[in-house]
């Protein structure tokens, strides 16, 4: 199956893409494309982001489907104190 | 029934205009919050401010956001707007508006939609500063300085 | 050092204009509250409100609350208005705004500022509905039917 | 000594004045100017409302100088809910 990957900020920046298509096995989860996902871009930081499929918060556990879309998503700060 | 409207803009945002949007002759207490950038963080001068924003999960997540508010206090209307882009010093990049018939209730709902949105709603805050520019959020270590 | 103003209007209240009389190049939160007539109250329809006020003693005491916020919270500016003589439904009777550098201290100072204003300032309000008239209170005994 | 009595809202209307001067014995306190106003001023509710002096808020035993202004306060209503 394949998983569209979002990149925001400064993941965006270190990576230096917006957004990959990533193949995976059925039933993997978003802890296995996380894996995929630190081979494949060696600027992701060890500790993972939040993670959103289909822009909905999941944790790692969540199995993905084809065609989800999926986002790394860094510490968020909208708006100011 | 809670009336709701939930906005990502990268126009100047009209307080006015959110202000009447939550207006209700049932309405007794409406409160705003308005979040405006500093020229100042951490002991920087902040030059420049840039938002960016994953856009259709941040309006499905305010739209959560005021479901949560619904389902919690008997509010009358529940506005939000976020401003994306560069943002020029001393203007606003976020508001919250709520209607309800007490006061009470417009001031709980509004202050859970201002944390909850900055906590989860995904809008990232770029500062320039003299000298180096860095992504804001509750990590400082992922800041990039340049 | 506060920034503040009080007044007491027969006019409607301009709340774009008390957002910007707060607004300030160090304040990153901005709060304001507003308070409506509403068409109902304890199950009266209500046509039409009017206030009075001991203006002396009403501006007084509201710098009195101004000071006490001044003192309570780092906060860079507070505004308060109450409008008197007849209101119309549907319109705003009194509004506070704060700003401050940080979103706790304007929830908390806004908080503060309209629950005293309305447990101190000398301002009463009368009700007339159908069939009726009655100045509005704690102590609802104090009322007059007609 | 003469001081000044203000009457607001329900407490106005039930007077029928809007103020009144008051001669008191040097010394007299705010609980004595209230006797003598519900003596003056039959429809005073037996309960007494709030006072201020000089547009402070005092209580019962606070003593009057010449000119004060007193203020009956009743009940307060600022804004709505």
């Amino acid at each position: 199956m394949r998983i569209r990957v979002l990149f925001f900020a400064y993941l965006r920046e270190r990576c230096g893409v917006r957004e990959a298509d990533v193949e995976l096995p059925e039933g993997a989860s978003v802890d296995e494309l996380w894996s995929r996902l630190v081979t494949r871009f060696p600027a992701l930081p060890a500790a993972p982001p939040r993670f959103a499929v289909n822009r909905v918060y999941v944790d790692k556990g969540h199995p993905l489907h084809d065609n989800d879309e999926f986002a790394l998503i860094p510490p968020v700060s909208g708006g100011t104190q | 029934m809670t009336k709701s409207s939930y906005r990502v803009t990268s126009d100047g945002i009209d307080t006015e205009a959110l202000l009447s949007e939550v207006g209700n002759a049932a309405a007794g207490a409406t409160t705003l919050f308005v979040g405006t950038t500093r020229n100042e963080n951490e002991g920087r001068i902040v030059e420049r401010l840039e938002y960016e924003v994953y856009e259709s999960m941040a309006l499905e997540e305010m739209r959560r956001i005021g479901e949560e508010i619904a389902r919690r206090w008997r509010v009358i209307a529940v506005s939000m707007v976020h401003r994306v882009g560069v943002v020029p010093i001393g203007q606003a990049s976020v508001a919250v508006a709520i209607s309800a018939a007490h006061r009470e209730e417009a001031f709980a709902a509004c202050r859970y939609g201002i944390d909850t949105l900055k906590a989860t709603v995904p809008i990232w805050k770029k500062e320039f500063y003299r000298g180096g520019e860095h992504w804001v959020g509750p990590c400082h270590a992922h800041g990039a300085t340049v």
